[in-house]
């Protein structure tokens, strides 16, 4: 069923837009973004409503499956579902049977397009509503003081209660506070986490997270591989150094392409997704798309002085989020084949945004002068090594709230889209070893 | 004015904003194109009219409680101020939609009303992230309007009139952006804010899932787009007059060096996008208050002491 | 009359503007189906919200609200000044100076109190 | 168009904003009312300028200063809402009589 | 006297009713934004009229300071109003009967001044209206000029150190009042506030009050 009936010519040319999509990351999806980003056929957007293709990318937990329905309902007429995971020709989900099934190897720009193409001329149907069709609080009559007025369902107006109020953090003025639950399928948040966020006004006045790290997941789907994680989790055998750095090239520059999307700079964002994608063998590569970023004296003002995290909590968090703050603190450093390769950690001193994102981008220059000099070294079997974006500290939640109750949300969202928390790591860890 | 003037210099403004605000979406996929190092496509011409064409077919989306008059209002109301704002703007010495005495502070009110659209299109649909839109576009909307009208203003200054005819025939010799410099980038910053195009995107910013669009989906989205390209479009015109000369140029004819001056600004605003990240709110609105506002009282000054 | 003539321009633009998005808009949606209950749930991330977005807002900018709603009245004055300030002379550059400089002294003093950020 | 028709509508938005600062319970709707009021009497002073002023520049001047007090009227009238709200936790003028005995 | 075509005449009297009809609204709306964009709807039609009125200047100054007023205007009001999209509505009227016989009383009064009194049959000739308003200023008015400016710098000055959390003498909201019981919520989706004092039973039972209001008005409204 199609939910109108356009002139012909009218869907002709509109099924030769760019195919906006929408996409929902399961767990185990460090590559999805980059590669639907960096297709010049596909407009990925950040919210659901004016997408055309849902692609759901990787293990959705049994949790999230009302999440995944609800967003999908979200979207507008005419709409499609593509479901990239598991091996081509399994089944689909239950529930699901109307999307594309799309295998981990298999050429998603392609599929997406084709099924945008389809849903758009009518030749697939655009998909029905998942969740039932049932209003947010039935029906009670009138409310107990006889609160009148139209569509009054009892003293809850249209099904919802309203905000109350909440003494204020910042300047005293007891207005509202507004409790809502961002996630887990928000565009700039680590896959799967949930954030209960109080707003007073545009400030984030509380926050607690959620959904915890899922570890071990069962769900709906499977993992997508991801080299950049089976290159880091094999610590009872050798692993050619080569392929460890040029993962830790490709997990920063993915992460990079988020983050420059998040700031608006979409151009530089596909430009960064293609590199991701396919990294340069030479660190000359870089040197230009260094040298553009640190002379955008817009992006170090957008991100200087944000989210600054330094001293003991910086130490807990770890990895690249430590060196930003001056800690050199590196597995690298004590490792014999490094030793002789000449590495030196890197280190920023201020651990803000700002000096998060050129940690992150020298470390993958540096990553990729590693893999160069390399060679064909291995790691010795048993060897600790530097994971790209490490597991967040245990009472994560906790430093996040410190962090981030206070700051506008703009800040909030763009601070936790720079630590790049890998809620799900310790999970990938874990199940690795195992294999 | 005859009724065929009145029809022409209608259609005339319709056609303008039609073509000014497609080639905003041309010249968007074509700087985004030489940003990220793509050869240039086909679909930088054809992108646009296949999104227009996307957006007739999608269907309109809704929330649970909105206020929807106020949200139909918005974006139509956002892109006919544009095409007001446009008006005033003389094309060349002659052709002219609308000659009023008073055109800059016309076009200064059809700007202060634009404020209006973007809070309702973030405010009725009743959610939280378009909300949060709205309100950062009233703190951004009070930020650069000073800086503005106090630009407009110094324009206005050397020619001893309020009106844009007269403001561009007071330039015959020397064009206010050489005897007023700091009086263009303050205009364009603020033309960039009142769109809120690039680096100024706060309300409509990724952090907000698309901030006051987040809820929107068809020729709403289609309208409020085309909205902020006409936006653009009005403020180039407007910068070419005040500040580029307008029509004053050697060889070509008037309207030529108006449209070519109109195309520069323009590829500067739209370019601004692809190489410049969206600011803070807050630090935003500090900024222009404690730094552009001071600039551009100094800038008023600068034009008191050299029209004496 | 002629600058009414120019206004007709005007307002015909506006009103034709606002008529042809609205008349587009009914036109497109006309064969929308109506939109099921979680259709119509806003979007923050795939969870429903638990109350309504429509709240007394803190907006942060009060003060500096406050400001601005002074501050623009000064352009009622000044566009006036600027219309005929070459004809008035040294008198009008005297007068304009001391105006100027008195409302820089609220910025000044906002400035100085940190009225201007996010309270 | 004339005298008498423009001072008619500026009688009317007088009346309409007197019947809000008179009936309305909260400040900002009461501040609104005065607002009507001064638009009202802004129309009337423009319409007697016109008509009856001989287009006399004072009149002008007396229209500009009357959008000037509405800015002073309410920039002070927003600080004092926020004052009172901060130290009483009031928005409607019952509460804050109560709250005073 | 002064001649004007019928079409300025249409015009004056559409968007002179269209003026009073959305002032009208601005009390009429349970939705306190949109009250607040009602209200600049007035100014704008007021501000046409003007324009018909050949106060060029005026009328374009009055709907560009109006749009930045009622954007303000319509922060402060969602800010502290209850309820401020009206999903709840609630009757916040008080001597509503009073205060409709004020308005008409003003009305016929005000009305029959400016129809039967005899006013100067002086018309203005409609040219150069803005360079005088200018030269006035800067000659004769020029004491309105310059005072208008110190007066707009203490109002700043006032403004800022009334509404500013941070006074120079310390917090604000020192020494004040708990949150009262708020009436507009009875229903207990507010977190729950400790209820001691004499005060808040009070407010309470005033809540009741606005409650029973509120059923009468929705009769009111009905008929």
């Amino acid at each position: 069923m199609t939910a109108r009936a356009s002139a012909g010519w009218l869907t002709a040319v509109a099924a030769r837009a760019e195919a906006p999509v929408f996409l929902a990351r399961g767990i185990g999806t460090a590559d999805a973004d980059a590669r639907l980003r960096a297709s010049p056929r596909l407009r990925v957007l950040d919210s659901p409503r004016a997408a055309a293709v849902l692609v759901v990318a990787g293990c959705v937990p049994t949790e999230l499956a009302e999440p995944l329905a609800r967003v999908h309902d979200q979207m507008a007429h005419p709409r499609a579902t593509v479901w990239w995971s598991g091996a081509g020709d399994s089944a689909p989900p239950v529930g699901w049977s109307h999307a594309t099934i799309v295998g981990p190897r298999d050429d998603i720009e392609a599929a997406v397009v084709a099924a945008y193409r389809d849903v758009i001329t009518g030749a697939r149907c655009s998909e029905q509503t998942l969740l039932p069709d049932v209003d947010p609080a039935p029906w009670r009559g009138v409310g107990p003081y006889g609160h009148g007025g139209t569509g009054m369902t009892g003293g809850i107006p249209y099904g919802r209660p309203m905000a109350g109020r909440g003494d204020d953090r910042r300047d005293g003025l007891t207005l509202d506070v507004v409790l809502a639950r961002i996630g887990p399928f928000f565009a700039h948040l680590p896959e799967g986490l949930v954030l209960e966020v109080t707003f007073a006004g545009d400030v984030v006045h509380d926050l607690t997270v959620k959904t915890p790290p899922v570890a071990g997941v069962d769900g709906l789907g499977a993992r997508l591989p991801d080299d950049a994680v089976t290159a880091t989790m094999a610590p009872d055998r050798a692993v050619p150094v080569a392929a460890i750095e040029l993962a830790r090239a490709r997990q920063h520059l993915r992460w990079l392409a988020r983050l420059l999307h998040l700031y608006g700079l979409d151009a530089l964002a596909r430009l960064v997704a293609t590199k991701a994608l396919s990294v340069p063998r030479e660190p000359q590569e870089l040197t230009a798309l260094t040298r553009r970023l640190e002379r955008c004296w817009a992006l170090g003002w957008a991100t200087r002085g944000v989210g600054v995290i330094d001293g003991v909590s910086a130490a807990l968090w770890g990895g690249p989020v430590a060196r930003a703050a001056g800690i050199p603190r590196d597995a690298r450093a004590n490792s014999p084949v490094y030793a002789t390769l000449g590495f030196q950690p890197i280190v920023h001193a201020n651990g803000d945004n700002c000096d998060r994102w050129r940690q992150r981008l020298a470390e993958a220059v540096q990553a990729i002068e590693l893999a160069a000099r390399a060679g064909t070294a291995v790691t010795e079997p048993g060897e600790t090594i530097e994971p790209a974006a490490p597991p967040p500290p245990a009472d994560f939640g906790d430093q996040l709230a410190a962090l981030l109750i206070g700051t506008e949300w703009g800040d909030a969202v763009a601070t936790i889209a720079s630590l790049d928390p890998d809620v799900n790591a310790a999970g990938y860890l874990s199940k690795g070893a195992t294999v | 004015m005859t009724a065929t003037a009145w029809w022409g210099a209608i259609a005339g403004v319709g056609l303008a904003i039609i073509v000014g605000a497609y080639l905003v979406a041309v010249a968007d996929r074509a700087i985004a194109s030489v940003v990220a190092g793509e050869p240039m496509r086909s679909s930088i011409l054809a992108g646009p009219a296949r999104s227009v064409a996307l957006g007739l077919v999608q269907s309109r989306t809704t929330t649970e409680r909105p206020d929807g008059a106020a949200w139909a209002l918005a974006p139509a109301l956002y892109l006919g101020l544009a095409a007001a704002a446009l008006a005033v703007v003389p094309l060349s010495e002659t052709l002219l939609a609308a000659d009023i005495e008073n055109g800059l502070v016309l076009f200064g009110a059809a700007q202060a009303l634009a404020v209006i659209p973007v809070f309702l299109n973030g405010w009725s649909p009743n959610s939280i992230l378009p909300l949060i839109g709205a309100f950062r576009f009233i703190a951004q909307a009070l930020s650069y309007e000073m800086p503005n009208l106090l630009a407009l203003l110094s324009v206005s200054v050397p020619a001893s009139s309020l009106s844009i005819h007269d403001i561009v025939a007071s330039q015959h010799g020397l064009w206010n952006v050489v005897r007023l410099p700091l009086g263009l980038p303050l205009f364009l910053f603020a033309a960039a804010s009142l769109a809120f195009w690039g680096p100024m995107n706060l309300p409509d910013g990724a952090d907000l899932a698309g901030g006051t669009q987040a809820e929107t989906s068809g020729l709403h989205l289609v309208a409020w787009r085309a909205g902020r390209a006409a936006m653009l479009v009005a403020a180039a015109a407007m910068g070419a007059a005040a500040f580029l000369g307008g029509w004053l140029g050697p060889g070509l004819p008037g309207w030529a060096w108006m449209v070519v001056k109109t195309l520069v600004l323009l590829v500067l605003l739209v370019g601004s996008r692809h190489v410049a990240a969206r600011v803070r709110a807050e630090r935003y609105v500090v900024i222009s208050w404690a730094v552009l506002i001071p600039l551009a009282l100094l800038n008023v000054m600068i034009a008191a002491v050299v029209a004496l | 009359m002629v600058a009414l003539a120019a206004f007709s321009v005007i307002l015909a633009i506006l009103g034709s503007s606002i008529a042809l998005v609205l008349a587009g808009r009914w036109v497109a949606a006309r064969a929308d189906l109506p939109a099921t209950a979680p259709e119509r749930v806003p979007f923050s991330g795939g969870l429903p919200p638990e109350v309504h977005a429509w709240n007394r807002f803190h907006a942060r900018y009060y003060v500096m609200a406050l400001l601005f709603l002074t501050f623009d009245m000064e352009m009622v004055y000044m566009f006036p000044w600027a219309v005929v300030f070459r004809s008035e002379g040294t008198v009008a550059i005297g007068e304009i100076f001391v105006f100027i400089s008195i409302l820089a002294l609220g910025i000044l003093y906002a400035w100085r109190e940190r009225s201007l950020g996010w309270s | 168009m004339s005298l008498q028709g423009a001072l008619l509508i500026a009688a009317a938005l007088f009346a309409v904003g007197l019947y809000g600062v008179l009936s309305q319970q909260s400040f900002v709707m009461i501040m609104m009312g005065f607002e009507l009021m001064v638009n009202g009497s802004l129309m009337a002073t423009v319409a007697l300028w016109l008509w009856a002023a001989g287009g006399n520049p004072k009149g002008q001047v007396l229209a500009i200063v009357i959008m000037t007090a509405m800015a002073i009227e309410a920039a002070m009238g927003f600080a004092l809402v926020t004052t009172i709200y901060r130290t009483r936790k009031a928005d409607i003028t019952e509460k804050l009589r109560r709250l005073k005995q | 006297m002064i001649e004007t075509p019928l079409a300025v005449d249409v015009a004056f009297w559409f968007f002179g009713v269209a003026s009073v009809v959305t002032a009208w609204l601005v009390f009429r709306t349970d939705s306190m934004v949109r009250a607040s964009f009602y209200l600049l709807a007035s100014f704008v039609n007021v501000g046409v009229v003007l324009l018909l009125m050949r106060a060029e200047y005026l009328s374009l100054i009055l709907i560009l300071m109006m749009a930045g007023e009622m954007a303000i205007m319509a922060v402060f009001m969602v800010m502290f109003m209850m309820n401020p999209a009206g999903l709840n509505p609630m009757n916040m009227v008080h001597q509503h009967r009073a205060s409709v016989a004020g308005g008409v009383a003003t009305f016929v009064a005000l009305g029959a001044v400016g129809v039967f009194a005899r006013f100067p049959d002086r018309p203005a000739r409609p040219t150069g209206v803005t360079f005088a308003l200018g030269q006035e200023l800067l000659g004769e008015s020029m004491l309105v000029f310059e005072s208008a400016g110190a007066a707009l710098l203490a109002t700043m000055i006032a403004a800022i150190a009334l509404a500013s959390s941070r006074g120079r003498y310390g917090q604000a909201d020192d020494g004040s009042d708990a949150p009262a019981f708020d009436p507009d919520r009875p229903f207990g989706d507010a977190p729950p506030r400790p209820v001691a004092s004499k005060h808040e039973e009070q407010a309470g039972k005033e809540g009741a009050d606005d409650m029973h209001d509120m059923r009468n008005m929705d009769h009111e409204r009905m008929a």
